[in-house]
């Protein structure tokens, strides 16, 4: 790799390796907000379960198990590849970095495509609230509650997953393709890494919320 | 871990030979693409002021308005002037006030930093604020919400018949740019302190700057998440909040109120850590009691988040939440009159002089201290269940946010001017604006107090005709009120030009910012200071002063 | 007994001499904090000014005691105003036994008032003197605030649930009523008055309102007209509760939760069944919400209340 | 070149066995939910979840070994989480008539003396 490659820290940083260091602790105060944002929104399902056991488990029973359960898989998969990812940059294994990322990125995408299907799905089911919607027998006019939690979750879930796929494309067709990801210097990766499993921890929260209520 | 020490290659030129960041370079693009805090200090400046005076406007028309019980103003007008004067005033106005100018302006500079941590964020934030300034007057232009600022639910949702998205939409991009700020400050100064600036030399208005961004940091997402709420069920006409399908109405007020109640503290936080800089300098004696003043700020900051239901004692929430947040509201009272306390005992044994900034931090502190009691009025729950929703209120919130923050903000742009732009600005005027906008606010805001506790409802465009007096008198110090804030405008304007030029020191103050020449250079620090002392090493007895990298100036 | 005070409103109700008091006691302790500030800032900046002689030496350095001692200070009397205030709320808050009670609905832009002999009125709320009079408030359509600035109580009226408060008047004349959330364009007008009359006025004011049916009447009414009787009676082949006898007891609810049955709970019952099936019941009621009017809830209210007390009445 | 590896960096094996772990909570989690646990399923369910955050905040977010500083900042948003929802709460815990499927504090018990005058 050319000398050239290696970047020089930010004028306000004294090494990389303190620029490295802030970075992370920049993405980590971003998602002290991350948490209570999503935090906020689980509350009003937690709040409203709670007020009305009956409607959501009826409602939810609607929703599409295998589909949730395969994207879990996918999502912690893509998690892991993303961390060995990481691991082959650290290592300077510029080949094995490129194929962890670009099977990292086809595992979003996966889920996006799963997750489109399931929303055809929910379409067909008259899940919909407003453009399509059925209320079930004995899901009274609470249990559409359920399906506006689940539009706004799953679909700000959605967008936070396509930033993170357009992040690590960004990577890949651009800083690492220009040689700027040296094991000296990874921390654009590690930062992304960081975000890209907290949308999959948001995801672990949302499948039991979604998708177990309701069932047995 | 959390300290920097850069010795630049070619730090050999004395400083004065690198030009200032305002001369460094001039092309349009140069200020539109800057990365230096200072230039996007300057573009925030403009913004804050475009949105002050726009939301300073519908103010003058509601108080025109008020004038008589007749009114001015069609109904609609009205109500739709005091929902956007609530929203331009707390977001675009308020809360991004001090924080984006004078904190990024002097957050580097205080703690001996050539920048914040994520230049780029920090221009980003400027262009998202700006965009969802756009938003809010989209909104206003095509005739505005009709809401009133807190975007009460189901009215907001079903029934108001205004831009209310937009108006939720511009307080939701908003949000972003809050975040990005106040993120930046935060890791700054976790980890861009220079040698030697421990967390107990730093000075008061980087603690406030600190504690007003955790609060920031914390708070916004909760109401990203309740506008968005918002706005999905004004879109598609039902959702969480709907109590057509169960859902709780008071829900929204416990979301917003989450945010909005620290929001207030984000408003005063910054504005106490500017007083704990001005009273110092030019009372030429340490301030009294720094470590209860940091103490104080955190406490207030932290225990901000556990009083935001003191808004609902008659929306309908339980009795004993009711008791349970008048005691924390009370809590917080306590470290809110112990930096008034230590503020004016600064000036015990001092050697005072009353320049512009003076005034505008002694205006501050008797403003924050009528404020603050008659918030202990409000926290006492039988007086609130009587005047909430009063004139009383809006006269205690406005002494507050208005009386005290804005003053600390003029303080803080005086006393800052001549390090901002190299000129001082003409004394007597800015004296005359200072005691200007003390009479003018008093007179303003005082009749409200006793228009309150006679039952005049905030939000109405019209009263019963025999309250008029009180309502004459509030608008005609009104007006006193706008030519005080039009005021420093001009004169500053004029100083830019035809004003004297300022040395590094003007107003031999402690901290690292007066160590660099006005206007500073476009790095800051040529060679990352070392700093050895707190701040605020004056000395009244012998009119010395040591900077905090330990230069001493005698007389 | 406020009369002398200037810029005083109107004290007409046993409540509002209780929050006279404290804000009077309010009023001190605030002027006193102020007075303390602004004494000692003109006192320093006076004696402390630049170029006075004033001795700057012997400054004090060791400052915490001084914080302690008033932080110490004012937490005490911080706390002495909040258990003032805090039991002071909770009384204003809890309505005690009534004699009279109303019901208010608030639509925007009007306050409708429904006495329980069946009279109606509109901004207007006519009440006698020295009796406790309990208001249950409802909202049609958003949050409105019933706030009688003379009285000195206030309460939001939120869509979806009812609220109950109290207040009695200790003084005949005409009162102002407000409306004080924002609730849309006539906000400002959404006013009206109270009238407080002596109790053999009163009597004659409900007696010349021409109405000839009770709200319990009217609700009995709703009662057969929306089909409640065909499962809630002693003959019906549908296995569902009866409601003789239900308001003020305390209910066992399926999911093993114990309900108070007061107003609130039936209006709950009534727009959301299967929330609060009854133990034993099976959950086949179906959901009235949106079929009935605020005004025709409170009526239902009143009719169930009525068998309740009848029953009681009768044992 | 030379370079030193992160430690933390070095080798994949703690990373699948995580994974491993993840797949399997994930799928007890799913078992759970049709064993007919009631009103214990989500409770029992989340906790999965938060163990699985643990997990995926330790290993694959490199908190494990990180300075201490990012540590509380990991915290802090689900500390100020409690504040939201415990405070809330307080609210919702003990309204008059809220939530509808709970205990609400008895009032003052009283039958109007008379519906009619």
């Amino acid at each position: 790799m050319p000398d050239s490659a290696v970047p020089r820290p930010e004028i306000q940083f004294a090494t990389l390796a303190q620029q490295g260091d802030t970075a992370e602790l920049g993405i980590w105060a971003f998602l002290i907000n991350e948490t209570i944002f999503f935090g906020a929104l689980i509350f009003t399902y937690f709040l409203y379960r709670n007020f009305y056991p009956h409607e959501f488990a009826v409602a939810a029973k609607d929703t599409v198990l295998w589909c949730g359960s395969v994207n879990f898989l996918v999502l912690v998969t893509s998690s892991l590849t993303m961390v060995l990812g990481i691991n082959a940059a650290a290592q300077g294994e510029r080949r094995e970095m490129i194929r962890w990322l670009v099977l990292t990125c086809a595992l979003g995408f996966a889920f996006l495509f799963v997750k489109g299907y399931e929303y055809y799905l929910d379409f067909l089911h008259k899940s919909v609230p407003i453009v399509a919607y059925e209320a079930k027998p004995g899901e009274g006019s609470a249990g559409i509650l359920f399906w506006v939690f689940y539009w706004v979750a799953t679909g700000l879930h959605a967008i936070h997953l396509i930033t993170g796929i357009g992040l690590v494309l960004y990577m890949l067709l651009w800083r690492i393709r220009r040689g700027e990801m040296t094991p000296a210097y990874y921390t654009p990766l590690e930062v992304i890494g960081i975000y890209w499993s907290f949308v999959d921890v948001v995801w672990l929260f949302l499948f039991p919320a979604i998708y177990l209520v309701g069932r047995s | 871990m959390s300290v920097t020490t850069v010795e630049r290659a070619a730090a050999g030129e004395p400083a004065e030979a690198e030009p200032s960041y305002l001369t460094a370079e001039n092309t349009i693009s140069s200020w539109l693409l800057t990365r230096d805090h200072k230039r996007i200090a300057l573009l925030f400046f403009a913004s804050i002021t475009f949105f002050f005076f726009v939301g300073g406007m519908a103010a003058t028309l509601m108080r025109l308005n008020l004038a008589t019980p007749e009114g001015l103003l069609q109904p609609a007008v009205y109500n739709r002037m005091f929902t956007m004067h609530g929203i331009i005033m707390v977001w675009f106005f308020l809360i991004p006030s001090i924080p984006t100018t004078f904190g990024n302006f002097f957050i580097p500079l205080m703690i001996g930093a050539r920048d914040l941590a994520f230049p780029r964020v920090n221009l980003l934030s400027w262009y998202v604020f700006n965009l969802s300034g756009l938003v809010v007057l989209f909104s206003l232009v095509m005739g505005g919400a009709d809401t009133g600022w807190t975007f009460y639910t189901p009215l907001s949702t079903s029934f108001a018949n205004g831009y209310v998205f937009a108006a939720a939409m511009a307080v939701f991009i908003n949000g972003f740019s809050s975040i990005m700020t106040s993120l930046n400050f935060v890791v700054t100064i976790h980890r861009l302190r220079a040698p030697g600036m421990t967390w107990m030399r730093l000075p008061l208005f980087v603690w406030g700057i600190y504690s007003v961004s955790v609060v920031m940091l914390t708070a916004t997402p909760v109401l990203a998440m309740d506008t968005f709420l918002l706005a999905v069920e004004r879109v598609i006409g039902l959702g969480m909040f709907d109590p057509t399908h169960g859902g709780d109405a008071i829900l929204w007020q416990h979301m917003f109120w989450f945010y909005s109640h620290p929001a207030v503290y984000i408003m005063i936080l910054p504005s106490m850590g500017v007083i704990s800089e001005v009273i110092p300098c030019y009372a030429r004696r340490p301030i009294f009691g720094y470590a209860g003043m940091v103490i104080a700020l955190m406490a207030i900051a932290f225990l901000s988040f556990f009083v935001w239901a003191h808004h609902m004692f008659v929306a309908g929430i339980s009795i004993y939440s009711g008791v349970f947040f008048s005691l924390m509201t009370f809590f917080v009272a306590v470290p809110s009159a112990i930096k008034v306390f230590n503020w004016t005992v600064s000036l015990h044994k001092g050697s005072i002089s009353f320049d512009a900034p003076m005034l505008y931090a002694l205006g501050f502190v008797l403003l924050f201290t009528v404020g603050g009691v008659t918030g202990l009025m409000l926290a006492t729950l039988p007086i609130d269940v009587d005047v909430h929703g009063t004139y009383f209120v809006i006269a205690h919130f406005h002494y507050i946010m208005v009386g005290a923050t804005v003053s600390a903000y003029f303080a803080a742009l005086h006393y800052w001017w001549p390090k901002i732009t190299g000129r001082f600005y003409p004394e007597g005027w800015a004296r005359f604006a200072a005691i200007l906008t003390y009479v003018g606010f008093n007179l303003t805001f005082f009749p409200q107090f006793i228009l309150g506790y006679l039952g005049m409802t905030r939000r109405s465009y019209t009263y019963p005709a025999d309250w008029q007096s009180w309502n004459l008198l509030s608008s005609a110090g009104a007006s006193i009120l706008a030519v005080a804030y039009a005021l420093p405008l001009l004169y500053l304007g004029w100083s830019l030009i035809w004003g004297r030029k300022a040395g590094p020191n003007p107003w031999r103050a402690t901290g690292l910012e007066w160590a660099l020449p006005s206007p500073p250079p476009e790095h800051n620090f040529a060679r990352t200071p070392t700093v050895t002392l707190e701040p605020y090493s004056y000395d009244p007895e012998e009119g010395s002063f040591v900077t905090q990298e330990g230069t001493s100036h005698a007389r | 007994m406020y009369h002398w005070i200037p810029f005083w409103p109107d004290t007409a109700a046993v409540n509002a001499i209780a929050v006279n008091n404290i804000y009077i006691a309010e009023l001190a302790v605030s002027g006193l904090i102020t007075l303390t500030v602004v004494v000692m800032l003109l006192w320093f900046s006076i004696r402390y000014r630049r170029g006075s002689t004033a001795s700057r030496a012997n400054r004090v350095q060791e400052t915490w005691h001084f914080e302690i001692a008033w932080t110490t200070a004012t937490l005490g009397a911080f706390l002495i105003l909040f258990v003032y205030g805090a039991q002071m709320y909770i009384w204003l808050f809890t309505p005690p036994p009534a004699d009279e009670e109303v019901y208010v609905v608030g639509k925007r832009w009007m306050w409708k008032v429904e006495h329980p002999g069946g009279q109606r009125e509109i901004d207007a709320l006519h009440v006698p003197i020295d009796k406790t009079i309990r208001v249950v408030l409802a909202s049609e359509d958003v949050i409105h605030s019933f706030f009688v600035p003379a009285f000195r109580i206030k309460h939001d009226v939120v869509p979806g649930t009812l609220e109950t408060i109290w207040f009695k008047p200790n003084k005949t004349g005409t009162f102002r009523l407000a409306c004080t959330q924002f609730c849309g364009l006539q906000h400002a007008t959404m006013a009206g008055e109270v009238v407080v009359m002596s109790g053999p006025d009163y009597a004659r004011w409900l007696g010349e309102q021409g109405v000839h049916e009770s709200l319990a009447e009217q609700g009995s009414e709703l009662f057969r007209a929306h089909g409640c009787s065909g499962c809630h009676s002693e003959n019906s082949t549908v296995h569902a509760p009866l409601l003789d006898g239900l308001y003020g007891t305390f209910v066992h609810l399926q999911d093993g939760s114990v309900r108070f049955a007061d107003d609130a709970y039936i209006r709950d019952c009534i727009v959301n069944p299967r929330s609060f099936t009854v133990a034993g019941y099976p959950p086949v009621m179906p959901n009235y919400s949106g079929q009935l009017g605020e005004d025709d809830l409170l009526k239902l209210i009143a009719y169930i209340k009525s068998i309740g007390s009848k029953r009681e009445s009768g044992r | 070149m030379r370079f030193e590896v992160d430690p933390r960096r070095a080798r994949p094996l703690p990373f699948v066995f995580a994974w491993a772990g993840l797949v399997v909570l994930g799928g007890a989690g799913l078992w759970t939910a049709f064993l007919g646990m009631g009103k214990w399923a989500p409770i029992v369910q989340f906790s999965i979840a938060a163990i699985q955050t643990g997990v995926v905040y330790i290993l694959f977010m490199r908190l494990k070994g990180a300075p201490s500083l990012k540590l509380i900042f990991a915290v802090s948003g689900f500390f100020w989480l409690l504040f939201l929802y415990g405070i809330i709460m307080t609210d919702y815990s003990n309204r008059q008539g809220w939530p509808p499927s709970s205990v609400a504090s008895p009032p003052v018990l009283e039958t109007p003396a008379a519906t009619h005058e």
